[in-house]
């Protein structure tokens, strides 16, 4: 699988380190909430299809950034 | 003073007609971040024009490369002030021992870096002047194409041995 | 005449060509309505069918498969069995489950092949020993076998690893289950569905369940590409995809799917007689009767649906193989896999009820799927008749994370993909 | 008499270097350019291998990778290599081969008796045996079992060749040579893109080579392409696999070059290739007939026959018969005429194509019975021509299959193409096309046309949009193709076998419809069908057309199996590559790891690092020497290495508003020039690691984590910044390989460093406990941190890594006249064990900060990382296991790390209250002790516990106590 960074250009996806579902929303900074934290933490959609998530550049820059990948065809890109 | 000691002291170069490896020593890494797009001006107004990725720029004796948005490493030699030229404007860090700069020389040195470099060497994709950050066996590297046959690796310190271990390794063939 | 399997009626059906095996398995069309119906025609949903028959009275039960019984993990696994697990919980499931496999092709008069040929857990530092050696004691302090081994005792054992000063890392010793080892994966599909069969379930092949009819916060049947089909109770045992079939009956699940490959070589003579696992990464071996190598690693490491693997992967488990036992070098990769499973925060499964009345989970198997294949039919069918836990699987629910119930077997911490 | 001859002249085999070989000890010899198969054939070798369940005599059945019966052992000692297809194996000078799964020879193998109990073997037998009589009888038989199946025989001596990887990029691939391959090659390349041209042949053409009127054309299509710079070609490189992307994993076999690896020369070279566009010109596999003792020696492919008299001219006897249902096979029937047997031609269509003179054809006939054990000897026809003929060879064509393994490995599923009675690639990615026989079309005109408008379009895919698709071709329309498949004959008498290899009859497909695994996956796992080494290459379609008649249904509503790569076995020396043994994976070493290594130090594996276990100084055991460390540190002065740890640089305006939300206590006041331990929570409230970080300025702070933890915090850190937490103004670098440092600890440290850095006032005003100086020393930047991990006085020194040797040297010099030291690893841990500080076997992602004695570091009122979830019920229970200390009371026995602790009244079985994490001989208490977790934790302190280690039937009495043996009240550490 290809993933492009945004700085470095596409990679082979073993430069990468995987950072999960990037479009859950995570509860403002001490919001004290604990059910919101458990949802946000422990539960997933977890797609059949377009997926977006977070990816870190290891082997390069090291940014993190947000991928859509359809988790059906590894294809990348396109809408989440 | 304090002599310095590079990680790779214990090795000694390697040398044939197809790949020559060795260790460039005695320089100066500086790792320069703008926090905003107003202080890469400011930057601009010290080191001119900023290369871009994936464009190695060179001026007065120094290799800039751009690593990461808004990040830059100034490749500099061993004394260089550009560091403290920089402070105060920008977010500095020393890194100059933090890599271990080896070159890789010879119409066989793509052929070496091919057996673990992932990315693309073609003269065409790849050519004199640019640089990448990616892996060597599992450690990132910056990887500079300095001319058509020679390559400058600037790895980790600590994984260093490692590298040279592999590159040697790999250049078994050609030597 | 019997359908009973055995040495005496395989000779008689070998004198007379005449006389043919009857199916295995019926191929009925499903019912209008079923007591209880279990989705998911996997080694887990079989098994449960089995044990709801045989433990509970209930045999008007259906198992809607979406392909072919046993077209998922069950038949995708490396074969593994072993209960060496030291948390609470987890100890005494699995050795329940080691304990049903060893009467299983009995059970069954199904030749499973339970071959328990002993499992070896290789540790790298003396700092990894002494966690194997936590785990060691636990299984001895529930009644589970379980030898701490010296380097020179595995050199013993394992001569064929490499013990030279070459290896990355050298091998301290390791941890032995001498009652763990290997299953013919299908035979346990097939056993299970045979045995469901004889017993009344109905398994019904190439039946998707495409949904849920809920009253009232209560399931009362399941929507399939073969019509309606109305149910007292309805269990979900399609572990790779849980999240996809609880989805349709509103359910958000702590579960990511990963996939996790498979491989094995050209069949060989016996040379490994051991299932041997290595702690310097996470890599399991062993032979299949067959004579090929069999074994895996981690998961890829990001989720996924496909069952492709990725190259960098798969030339990570190349590496630990050739590295741990250099012979291998040699041998020829045949054919390799992958399978979709269910990851969750904490490496460990779901078996239990959810908020929905009569509507049952098991699921979250991660690595460990097809060894608990029997405990986990047997718990869910407990589960499903009782509609309350069984003290078996009372850790593995839903609700356990808002609690801090994590069962962190590895300590690898909350991450799906990090497990 | 000879079958089996040799033509004096024609072939691709050059006649003027002989190849002498052996089969089994004895000599044969052949000509460079043969296989290992050809060899043999030449030589009338025909009998080479007893089946796999029945031990039934076997010969040659293809010329190809497809082989299922000719597999040999070659090489002998750590070289041994089981289940080779001779047909795949370039014969060289000495090449060593042994026939498999015969004894004591395949001429007359006694373990032939199977075949009298063949009738127990039918399919699934062993599923419904073997289960008696008590449980787990399947252990007495299993090792029978075993010994029976397997093929070959391996060797466990380790493999003394060397494999090596290659990353390669272009913009066409082209998989096969044949002349599909050869066109796209050539008309991609014309358009300047970068093509890559890929054969697991030794020769370029594929079945070309079997076609001796194209030869010319051959040798003029190699030339065009040897004339592109931009067209790089290789055989014996076969395609592997095709993965996500375009990464298509091709090996490269240079057994025929004789390798040497000790210059570094590899056996093998797996290319990872990723390429813009692929064009596969896989060609087709011919199919066997079925018919009863369709597996007798003699009876092969008509492909096959054919490329052994043209490509290694060997003459297959003097009478041959040609069976067929397709028309591909009568070239063959006229070239073996040519060639001066005796041919007769048999059709199982009612209408036949045309022949050339010298071929007697039969229409509407097939093969009902073949007569001869060892070799074949007679046909006997049904249908319209009941005869029985004498013949040498039986040559089938039963249709082709075309090649679609690699299209289909990211999961397009084939079609059935009807009018060819075979599947097809079922489509194809944007990015890829096909041409030729995989695409089901089998004249050569046709094939060379296609391939040229595929390599075309391959470029314009890539990005190469003018390219020329003119193709130099042959006069004359194709031959038509026709095939009628007969329906399989699944009774009668002998054996039918669908799949050689793994000896599975048309009856073995009847008894699996019988008992219901009908689906093609059931049907292959309950056979065993395909499963061989040859992965069903010649059966799958066969076995697809008996299971369709019983079913009465069309092949596709069967279906197909799925292919899995790799297409053909592939060494798992090659996939590994130079990744194995100490490269395994990287080793990390400390700057100080060279004067550690030339001073006595035994090194030890921590995770990537090498790191020092002890010093030959103090003893050469580790149990002797980190005890003599220990007490050097407690009574005068140690050095030790602690560069491992990570450290990282964080820098900007909201650099403590950072550190204070992502540790549990606060870093906002904590001034410049002083350090503070912290500890940091994962988001589901568990701690993920501790640390100490010092203030340099208002706006930069140096921040340190454990060895261990080092990549997941820096990680982590980035994380927040740059995707949760954009609004604060910090950026954060490693420093861990800029930085080395060094842990100078004992009651005369301060003298140590005195003497060390004379000028810099380390008194306990200058310097206090958790300050910081910083200051220049001969050049070298040194940030000294007065810390203890141990208890004593100590200080940390850190400095550029390179000047960390010097200074190293520098402070055991001058402080030498204190008996300063060096100490290890293992005494680094004990003495922190002495001094209960948590550390790696403690923070192991289960743990709470009170589990770890540390709730009082939360604060109370501001926010931090997992605030919220370590409230979880469970998480704040008060009776979880946490940390205590431990004594032990039975001098003379031993505390293990592993124990599982129970208290006095328990009794010993279950999970225990709890278990030891690091255990110790304290110098301080002159006793062991350790730390653990324990139900109720400190509540307990004075309990007297049982520690129990079954593992070695070891019960030990141990006292619970505060987990500080050493100095509880930190008076040294602030004196």
């Amino acid at each position: 699988m290809r993933i492009p960074c945004p700085h470095c250009g596409e990679r082979d996806y073993s430069e990468f380190r995987y950072g999960g579902d990037a479009s859950k929303q995570r509860p403002a900074h001490g919001s004290g909430d604990i059910k919101a934290w458990h949802d946000f933490y422990f539960l997933f959609d977890n797609p059949k299809g377009p997926h977006a998530e977070y990816w870190q550049h290891v082997l390069g820059c090291r940014r993190w950034f947000v991928l859509t990948r359809n988790t059906a065809t590894n294809e990348v890109g396109g809408p989440a | 003073m304090l002599e310095r000691r590079s990680a790779l002291a214990g090795t000694k170069e390697i040398a044939s007609s197809r790949v020559r490896l060795g260790e460039v020593r005695g320089f100066t890494l500086t790792q320069v971040a703008a926090l905003d797009d107003p202080v890469l001006s400011d930057i601009r107004a010290v080191l001119g024009d900023l290369p871009q990725h994936p464009f190695c720029g060179e001026k007065d004796g120094r290799r800039i490369f751009h690593t990461a948005p808004h990040q830059f490493w100034i490749v500099g030699p061993e004394a260089d002030d550009i560091g403290r030229r920089l402070e105060g404007m920008a977010i500095v860090t020393g890194l100059s021992h933090s890599r271990t700069r080896i070159f890789v020389e010879g119409p066989a040195a793509p052929d070496v870096l091919a057996k673990v470099i992932e990315i693309d060497l073609h003269e065409a994709v790849f050519g004199p002047g640019m640089f990448a950050m990616t892996g060597l066996h599992h450690t990132p590297i910056l990887l500079h194409r300095v001319t058509a046959s020679r390559f400058e690796i600037y790895a980790m310190r600590t994984f260093a041995a490692n590298a040279w271990d592999w590159l040697a390794d790999a250049a078994l063939e050609f030597v | 005449m019997s359908n009973r399997y055995s040495a005496l009626a395989l000779a008689r059906h070998a004198l007379d060509p005449d006389l043919s095996w009857p199916r295995a398995w019926r191929s009925p069309d499903p019912q209008r309505s079923y007591d209880v119906v279990i989705v998911g025609g996997g080694g887990h949903g079989l098994a449960t069918a089995h044990y709801l028959a045989k433990n509970h009275g209930i045999r008007r039960v259906a198992v809607l498969e979406r392909a072919y019984i046993g077209s998922g993990n069950v038949g995708r696994n490396t074969t593994l069995i072993r209960s060496n697990y030291m948390m609470g919980g987890n100890t005494n499931f699995f050795e329940f489950s080691l304990k049903l496999w060893e009467g299983l092709s009995h059970e069954l008069n199904f030749n499973c092949m339970v071959s328990q040929r002993g499992q070896i857990v290789l540790a790298v530092s003396p700092v990894q020993l002494d966690v194997y050696a936590r785990r060691g004691n636990i299984m001895r302090l529930n009644g589970i076998d379980a030898e701490l081994l010296d380097r020179g005792e595995v050199m013993k054992l394992l001569p064929y690893l490499d013990y030279s000063d070459e290896a990355r890392w050298p091998i301290w010793g390791g941890i032995l289950q001498r009652r763990a080892g290997t299953v013919r994966h299908d035979a346990v599909a097939w056993g299970y569905a045979r045995a469901a069969d004889s017993a009344g379930v109905d398994i019904i092949e190439n039946c998707e369940v495409t949904g849920f009819t809920i009253e009232g916060g209560q399931v009362t049947g399941v929507e399939t590409s073969r019509g309606r089909i109305a149910a007292g109770k309805v269990g979900i045992a399609v572990a790779g995809h849980s999240s996809q079939v609880a989805a349709l009956a509103g359910l958000r699940l702590p579960v990511e799917s990963h996939i996790l490959q498979a491989f094995v070589t050209e069949p060989v003579k016996p040379i490994v007689d051991h299932v041997v696992s290595w702690g310097a990464e996470l890599f399991y071996l062993s032979q299949s009767d067959k004579g090929g190598l069999v074994f895996g690693g981690h998961i890829d490491g990001f989720n996924t649906y496909t069952q492709r693997g990725q190259f960098a992967k798969i030339r990570g488990v190349a590496e630990c193989a050739v590295s741990l036992m250099p012979f291998i070098s040699r041998l020829r990769l045949l054919r390799h896999w992958g399978g979709i499973q269910d990851m969750t925060p904490d490496g460990s499964p779901f078996i239990c009820r959810t908020p929905i009345r009569n509507l049952y989970l098991n699921g979250g198997w991660c690595y460990q799927g097809f060894k608990a294949t029997p405990a986990s039919g047997w718990t869910f069918a407990h589960t499903i008749a009782h509609d309350e836990e069984h003290d078996l699987n009372r850790c593995y629910t839903l609700d356990r994370f808002e609690k801090g119930g994590e069962l962190d077997e590895y300590g690898t911490g909350n991450w799906t993909y990090k497990q | 008499m000879t079958r089996f001859h040799r033509r004096p002249e024609g072939g691709h085999i050059d006649r003027a270097r002989q190849v002498s070989f052996t089969l089994n000890g004895r000599s044969y010899s052949g000509f460079a350019g043969d296989t290992l198969a050809s060899a043999l054939l030449a030589n009338d070798v025909t009998l080479i291998g007893r089946s796999f369940k029945y031990h039934r005599p076997r010969g040659l059945v293809s010329a190809g990778v497809e082989e299922p019966n000719a597999l040999f052992t070659l090489g002998s000692g750590a070289r041994t290599e089981p289940n080779i297809p001779g047909t795949i194996v370039d014969l060289v000078d000495g090449l060593e081969a042994r026939t498999q799964n015969a004894w004591p020879s395949v001429g007359f193998d006694l373990m032939a008796v199977n075949q009298l109990a063949a009738p127990l073997f039918q399919s699934g037998f062993y599923y419904k045996t073997f289960m008696g009589p008590a449980k787990g009888s399947w252990m007495f038989y299993e090792p029978f079992i075993r010994r029976a199946a397997g093929l070959g025989a391996a060797t466990r001596a380790f493999d003394p060749d060397r494999y090596e990887t290659r990353h390669q990029h272009c913009d066409v691939l082209v998989v096969g040579a044949g002349a599909a391959g050869l066109a796209a090659a050539i008309s991609a390349g014309r358009s300047g893109a970068r093509v890559f041209l890929a054969e697991q042949d030794a020769l370029l053409g594929g079945g070309l080579l079997a076609e001796p009127a194209m030869e010319s054309w051959r040798q003029a299509r190699l030339a065009e392409l040897q004339a592109m710079p931009n067209v790089q070609m290789a055989t014996r490189c076969t395609a592997m696999g095709l993965y996500d992307d375009n990464l298509v994993v091709l090996v490269e076999r240079r057994d025929h070059a004789r390798p040497d690896a000790s210059k570094g020369q590899p056996r093998q070279v797996s290319i990872s290739l990723r390429a813009k566009a692929i064009v596969f010109a896989t060609g087709a596999i011919e199919r066997p007939l079925v018919f009863g003792d369709n597996d007798r020696p003699g009876i092969m492919l008509a492909s096959a026959v054919r490329t052994y008299l043209n490509r290694f001219a060997i003459v297959p006897g003097r009478r041959a018969v040609v069976a067929t249902n397709n028309d591909t096979a009568y070239p063959l029937a006229a070239e073996l005429a040519a060639a001066g047997v005796a041919v007769m031609l048999v059709d199982s269509r009612p209408t036949t194509a045309a022949v050339a003179p010298g071929v007697n054809v039969l229409a509407d006939s097939s093969v009902a019975t073949v007569a001869g054990r060892g070799h074949i000897q007679q046909v006997t026809l049904s249908g319209a021509h009941r005869a029985t003929f004498d013949c040498d060879v039986l040559a089938v064509s039963g249709g082709w299959s075309p090649t679609l393994h690699l299209t289909s490995h990211t999961g397009i599923k084939p079609r059935y193409d009807a009018a060819i009675a075979a599947f097809v690639p079922g489509g194809f990615a944007k990015t890829h096309f096909g041409a030729g026989a995989v695409m089901g079309t089998f004249g050569l005109r046709a094939a060379i046309i296609e391939g040229a408008k595929a390599g075309v379009e391959a470029a314009g895919a890539a990005g190469f949009a003018t390219s020329d698709g003119a193709m130099t071709t042959i006069q004359g329309n194709d031959p038509t193709y026709a095939i009628t498949v007969a329906p399989p004959v699944l009774s009668g008498k002998g054996k039918a076998f669908l799949d050689f290899q793994s000896d599975v009859t048309a009856k073995d497909v009847k008894i699996a419809h019988q008992e219901g695994y009908q689906s093609v996956e059931h049907l292959k796992r309950y056979t065993t069908l395909g499963m061989g080494t040859d992965q069903g290459k010649t059966s799958n379609v066969n076995a697809l057309a008996a299971m369709s008649e019983l079913r009465g249904m069309q092949i596709p509503a069967v279906g197909t199996t799925t292919f899995r790569p790799p297409y053909t076995g592939v060494a798992m020396g090659a996939i590994a590559g130079r990744g194995i043994g100490k490269h395994f994976r990287p080793t990390r070493l400390s700057p100080l790891h060279d004067w550690h290594r030339a001073n006595g130090a035994t090194f030890i594996e921590a995770g990537p690092w090498l790191r020092v276990y002890y010093y030959a100084w103090a003893g050469d055991t580790v149990a002797t020497a980190y005890v003599k460390e220990m007490e050097l540190v407690r009574r005068g002065v140690g050095l030790s290495d602690v560069s491992t740890l990570g450290k990282i640089d964080v820098q900007g305006p909201d650099a403590a508003e950072f550190l204070n939300r992502v540790y549990v206590n606060g870093f906002a006041k904590l001034p410049v020039g002083k350090a503070r331990y912290g500890v940091m929570l994962n988001d589901d409230g568990v701690v993920l690691d501790d640390g100490t970080t010092t203030r340099i300025s208002e706006t930069q702070f140096y921040l340190t984590t454990t060895t261990a933890q080092a990549g997941e915090v820096m990680s982590w850190l980035e994380f927040l910044l740059q995707t949760q937490w954009r609004d604060l103004r910090v950026h954060v670098t490693s420093l861990t390989d800029e930085w080395a440092g060094m842990a100078l600890a004992g009651p005369k440290s301060r003298e140590a460093l005195q003497l060390a850095f004379p000028g810099v006032d380390v008194s306990n005003h200058g310097l206090p406990y958790m300050g910081c100086l910083e200051f220049d020393y001969e050049g070298a930047q040194i940030r000294l941190l007065r810390l203890s991990f141990s208890g004593e006085l100590a200080y940390e020194i850190h400095l550029p890594a390179d000047y960390s040797i010097p200074l190293w040297e520098h402070i055991l010099r001058v402080a030498a006249p204190l008996g300063i030291k060096p100490y290890g690893l293992e005494a680094l841990a004990s003495l922190r064990i002495e001094k209960g500080h948590v550390a790696g076997l403690e923070l192991d992602h289960r743990n709470t900060l009170d589990d770890l004695g540390l709730g009082k570091m939360a604060a109370k009122e501001k926010p931090f990382v997992g605030k919220e979830l370590r409230m979880r019920e469970n998480l704040q229970a008060p009776d979880r296991w946490s940390l205590v200390g431990l004594e032990l009371l039975e001098p003379g026995k031993s505390l293990r790390g592993g124990a599982i602790l129970f208290a006095a009244t328990d009794e010993i079985k279950g999970h225990g209250r709890g278990y030891i994490t690091s255990v110790t001989w304290s110098v301080e208490l002159q006793k062991t002790i350790a730390l653990g977790l324990y139900q109720g934790g400190l509540k307990n302190v004075g309990a007297e516990i049982i520690c129990a280690f079954p593992l070695k039937d070891e019960f030990v009495r141990a006292r619970i106590v505060s987990p500080h043996f050493v100095d509880p009240k930190g008076e040294r550490l602030n004196a």
